[in-house]
């Protein structure tokens, strides 16, 4: 039963700022590449780095995660002992009690960690894209003693003051933390990954909450708590693809640096696999008349027109004539003839019809600071010629304009 | 009536498949960008709610296992019942006929105390190797509506001599079964048999005690006086792949929607082997029309008219037409290729130019590099 | 993906009146009868009617229920499609909530029902320890074309006014219902088993929710509106084994009912097997002294005592000169040498030392109205030599009593 | 050094154990009231962290077969690895040796592409029909720790003269490799072996090549002086079920709790077969002493010095003795039982009398009613 680290994934967050796109459904689980889901890369990670026991964190709807998890075959996460667990919120003897903050949400499932008394814990994101291998980080904590290990990237300096910024000695021990400093005195950005000595963090983690003024949140109060507790805390250097997807621009980004060779993020590559779930579903059919480039196609797509610097999930179809560029279009989503869809996003299950013109290019917009991209949430249908303008976001049940 | 009980048949038998069935049997060829023959008659059972499937597996049978693996891709996984493997002629005492595959009443006799512990009170009987999509449920519906013993699935599109064909009288029963005739006429048997548990026990015991080995002739000839069988008539979609050239021709035939649309309705889904690949890309400079795509491809260069398996490599510069490429082919920069169809993991190097011809294409061997 | 039948299991409630054996554990993962555990009595029960799609509704300490349940292989639940699925309360939108009562619990999960778009919902309880055939109560409910059926069973007139009564008329259509009537006009008691046609349940769900006043309980809201609406309503009469096992006695009565010929009980049956996870232990060593007589007893068990009328369940051991009677022995318990254990439930891993004396029979009691079966918690150890009176609870965490 | 990888050889072989193999192979012989034999082997390996083991099927698979099932029981249905069946002699042109098994070399050899897919590090050969508990990630540790080629377990503890011997120099290195010795001297050989992947397909190739076909003759003896083979000493308990005398002894030793505690040691647990069996009932009347007894059983008469499976009956004043009764045995009403050993499914009848003796146990086949 006793397992060297467990992983504890963080996809307790409802996606705020994804909201159109998630209405109820938990951010981790929105499509990604076509083929993938947001959560399949740190589960992913987790597999291919050899923890087998992964605890996630949730609070909002587990319903879809839970079905999309299941038993955690795609995974190989069905395990006899240990294997992933969705962990909600309970009811104690006490009353219900929901996660506070991202330390309390470990906090609450102590009892969790504790039935595989692992003397590690990895406290991972559940909406960042990357490709990891936390055996290395957990090398480098090992080998540093450490009570705590972060891992961080660096960043152009210009953009450090929009990071947490670690700083670091010359042997990469950390020796002061900054949250979004206006004078960063190094340019090494948190990427909210941890690995804790279990019982280290078992001890600061109840010390937290018993503190009412605390927020019960690893960056905000556990990490700088133990900075000044003096406890060993060095930094893992991470080189590679990494973005924090939880913004409808950053999740449009990554998957154009999908495209981009390059860019750090090639699925293709298999040295490092993402598992996923898939639907069942034919190979996709590429028309006599279509022109595809520099796209990304899941499986069970009917591609009659243009598809351009894009990517297609499953079961999509684009009619004769339509043109997609510049966007990325979710599962099960229909392009009928002649549409036009450009830097967009296009929820699942969405219906453009004939003709229609969603989102366009920057180069077109009258004001360049008033253009973005178009997102549509779940379900949206446009109307045969209509014209949904950029930067607008319709709402999945009511096709009604929301504010970005 | 208590379900259905399937039995697919997975066997060795002469083949005009070359380099295709050089590591496996008949039922678990490649086909369709994304699947192996066998998943088709897998799926039309389990989408007709048969639970539990017995695979009668003999020769090269280690490709069949593979593929099957636990039967999780086909929700077949289960504690009772789900996926069992019959390697009917494992024991030595039994290998009378040295190996060979001398029919399937003598396959079913081999396992015969498997086909005793049943739960369904109705078999269906079919050959892993058929392409086909048929709502197996609407067959035993009429089997039983019809009052027959045996229902055989037919269809009126005529195949060759070698075939099976029934006459059948004005009320749809089987009347005569041929083979061997100079000109097929009647209706072409796709060896698809739904009979009761009882029935089937029977027949195997008599079959055995009368030292008939095959269906056909013991039973459809040689019983079909005594037995009420019947047929059940489909003319939709049924492909056997059993030379290349009908692999070839029933392959690109799935590149005209309506063919593919009648094999894969949503209705009925085709259940495949899962898989990790991601989405597949295509170039920039890639030009890639009227072709069925699997995941996991990364096409650079030209492809046309083709079907491409999972994880197809296609180079900048190259030019595929006409191909049946099977997962893992690379075809490297420069290369052209027509009317050639690659088994797995085939390399194309680096400029070479392989042709074949619509009516005879050129395979190549798993794993060559040409 | 639609089903004609959905199973909504509500395992919602903490054993508040089994507390002492389940402390934090939801009451239907409790042992029973040696290997089992309550729940895999009505996850059985679906599996073997035909029923593979399950929502287990909880909102306590979901993760023993979790881990016990996993994917649902044992009870041949873990499907592509439908299979058995945890449902714990979420957070929505608008904010937290708890399941109200049985009603809410349901109504909260409406969208996982309808995910399966089913013609009829079973609601069941987990805490019943019975073998039924739901696709004949299924069938029944067809049949008359029901709004509702409710499953019934005849008791002892002299009991009727303790339980839920059914006034029917010729037909079996139910005219009334009677919540622990004073002057029972039928013997006919509630087994608290429902089927509904979903669209109609769907609506008197939401119509419920909508009353403020509703304590949202199926028992007390819904049957008596569903009836004052004039829904057809029909009693579907079961014949066999049922108990209710929500309190101690219930469960110790149901226990021993079990050892005893012509209770309706019969495990060995084998036409309809109760399916349960067990865990990995070699068969039961019944020493050369050992003496065992009407008792079940289920793997990794040692006996070298005397074990009579009782239920061991997995991996205890019964030490040389201890005996065992009439008493319920629950998973990793050890009785040691010359230890007496008699009516008594005996939770998972307690540890009886040496010649301790727990529980005794009524005849020894001193007053008998005082008298009553002995538990002790899970975990609880009773030293060498200690006694334990009869209807005594030693809580598991700090062996102090606890009044009955 | 990425891990160990398991092969279990599985195989007909010439038998002493009577009825217990008319329909499976040693390996798939119930034992210890709840195992198959081959569960040993498995939870060793499992328990070393192995996660992916190929098992070499041979003869009577059936039963093997089915016990196996998706592997999940061992925690091996995995979508990468697991459990993979490995039918050996199925194609039909390498049966050159008429369906025998003719060493462990050739059936290597004839699963080479397999072999050559094997993701770890090293692999760890064993035989179906052992039944020890042996930690065998200490061997692989050693087998490093050695620097040696190959490593071999044995066991000070003699056997009979078809066994296979080992002659040690001081530093443990396998100087001979002797069989068929008149008197049996050295250590005997358990057939678990350990080795590097690229030194197993070398040896597999060299033996191919050289028409070698044992692991014995092909590697042992033949290659013992180029080769650094290093010897593992176990003298824990290792029990080779392969004659009557030897289950029928090795089964009763288990009643000694010492002996029991060290091949059922919680630290390493043994994985049976899940099953849906409740718990045993023991009657009033009956009177159950000194015996092992599965879930399932139903003991209303007198058992004593025996080991029950799963779902035995003894019926009221039947007396069972010295008996070994096999999955679902019912021993009917004032019937006699001593020193008999059932198959699955046997019936004794009323008040009939079964005597086998302590040194010659009767034996009753599979399903009988006697």
């Amino acid at each position: 039963m006793k397992k060297e680290c467990v992983a504890m994934l963080l996809a307790g967050g409802q996606g705020s700022r994804l909201y159109v796109l998630t209405g109820d459904m938990a951010k981790p689980a929105v499509p990604f590449g076509g083929k993938f889901r947001i959560i399949d890369f740190p589960l992913s990670n987790c597999t291919n780095s050899g923890i087998d026991t992964v605890g996630v964190l949730t609070q909002y709807r587990p319903l879809e995660l839970n079905s999309y998890i299941g038993n955690g075959q795609p995974w190989e996460l069905d395990r006899m002992d240990g294997g992933v667990h969705i962990l909600p919120p309970y009811q104690s003897a006490t009353g219900a009690t929901w996660f506070k903050g991202t330390a309390n949400a470990i906090y609450q499932n102590i009892g969790f960690v504790d039935l595989y008394d692992p003397d590690y814990v990895a406290v991972l994101s559940g909406d960042h894209i990357y490709k990891m291998d936390y055996s290395d980080m957990l090398r480098r904590h090992k080998e540093a003693g450490a009570a705590c290990t972060i891992s961080v990237m660096e960043v152009p300096w210009s953009e450090a003051s929009r990071f947490g910024i670690m700083n670091v000695d010359g042997e990469d021990n950390i020796t002061e933390f900054a949250e979004k400093p206006k004078e960063p005195k190094s340019n090494l950005a948190s990427m909210g990954i941890y690995i804790f000595t279990w019982q280290k963090l078992r001890q600061y983690l109840i010390e937290d909450e018993a503190d009412p003024d605390s927020a019960n949140d690893f960056g905000k109060n556990i990490i700088p708590k133990m900075l000044d507790a003096g406890e060993r805390m060095v930094a893992y250097r991470f080189e590679g693809y990494w973005k924090d997807v939880g913004t409808l621009d950053s999740l449009w980004d990554a998957n154009m640096d999908m495209l981009l060779p390059g860019s750090g993020l090639n699925l293709l590559d298999k040295s490092w696999p993402i598992y996923g779930r898939t639907p069942v579903c034919p190979p996709t059919f590429v028309g006599p008349k279509a022109d595809v480039g520099n796209s990304a196609v899941a499986k069970g797509c009917t591609i009659n027109g243009e598809v351009k610097n894009s990517v297609l999930s499953t079961e999509t179809s684009v009619g004769k004539g339509a043109a997609v560029t510049y966007s990325v279009v979710m599962p099960g989503a229909v392009i009928e003839d002649g549409a036009q869809v450009s830097y967009a996003i296009i929820g699942e299950k969405c219906r453009i019809g004939r003709g229609a013109v969603v989102g366009g290019p920057p180069e077109a917009a009258a004001d360049p600071e008033q253009w973005g991209i178009t997102v549509l949430g779940p379900h949206t249908v446009v109307k045969p010629g209509e014209k949904v303008a950029p930067k607008t976001m319709l709402d999945k049940h009511h096709n009604e304009e929301v504010e970005a | 009536m208590k379900g259905m009980h399937g039995i697919i048949f997975s066997y060795e038998k002469p083949t005009g498949l070359r380099e295709l069935t050089d590591h496996r049997v008949h039922g678990s060829v490649p086909f369709a960008g994304d699947y192996r023959v066998v998943d088709f008659m897998l799926s039309n059972m389990v989408n007709a709610g048969v639970t539990d499937v017995g695979v009668i597996m003999h020769g090269k049978c280690q490709s069949m296992l593979d593929h099957l693996g636990t039967g999780k891709s086909w929700d077949l996984s289960r504690k009772n019942g789900g996926l069992t493997l019959l390697p009917a002629f494992a024991y030595a005492e039994r290998r009378q006929s040295a190996g060979q595959f001398r029919g399937k009443m003598e396959a079913l006799g081999c396992v015969k105390e498997y086909l005793e512990h049943i739960r369904q009170d109705h078999v269906v009987l079919a050959d892993s190797d058929i392409v086909i999509n048929i709502p197996l449920q609407d067959v035993l519906r009429d089997h039983l509506a019809s009052g027959a013993d045996l229902t055989a699935v037919c269809t009126a599109q005529l195949g060759d001599s070698a075939d099976t064909y029934f006459k059948l009288d004005e009320t749809g029963r089987i009347v005569d079964t041929v083979r061997d005739i100079h000109t097929p006429e009647g209706y072409r048997c796709l060896n698809i048999f739904i009979l009761t548990k009882e029935l089937l026990l029977r027949l195997v015991e008599d079959c055995m005690a009368h030292n008939q080995y095959s269906l056909r002739g013991g039973v459809l000839q040689r019983l079909g006086d005594q037995l009420h069988i019947h047929a059940w008539i489909w003319n939709g979609y049924a492909a056997r792949i059993d030379t290349i050239q009908a692999y070839y021709e029933r392959s690109m035939e799935l590149l005209n929607p309506e063919i593919r649309g009648e094999l894969f309705c949503p209705e009925r889904p085709i259940f495949g082997k899962e898989n990790d690949a991601p989405s597949s890309y295509v170039d920039p400079s890639g030009e890639c029309v009227n072709t069925l795509m699997a995941d996991g491809c990364d096409i650079q260069g030209a492809v046309k008219n083709s079907i491409l398996f999972r994880g197809v490599q296609v180079e900048p510069g190259a030019s595929v037409e006409g191909c049946i490429l099977c997962k893992g082919t690379v075809v490297k920069k420069n290369a052209i290729v027509r009317n050639v169809i690659t088994d797995k993991y085939v390399t194309i190097r680096e400029n070479g130019t392989l042709m074949g011809h619509e009516t005879y294409p050129l395979v190549i061997a798993r794993g060559a590099e040409v």
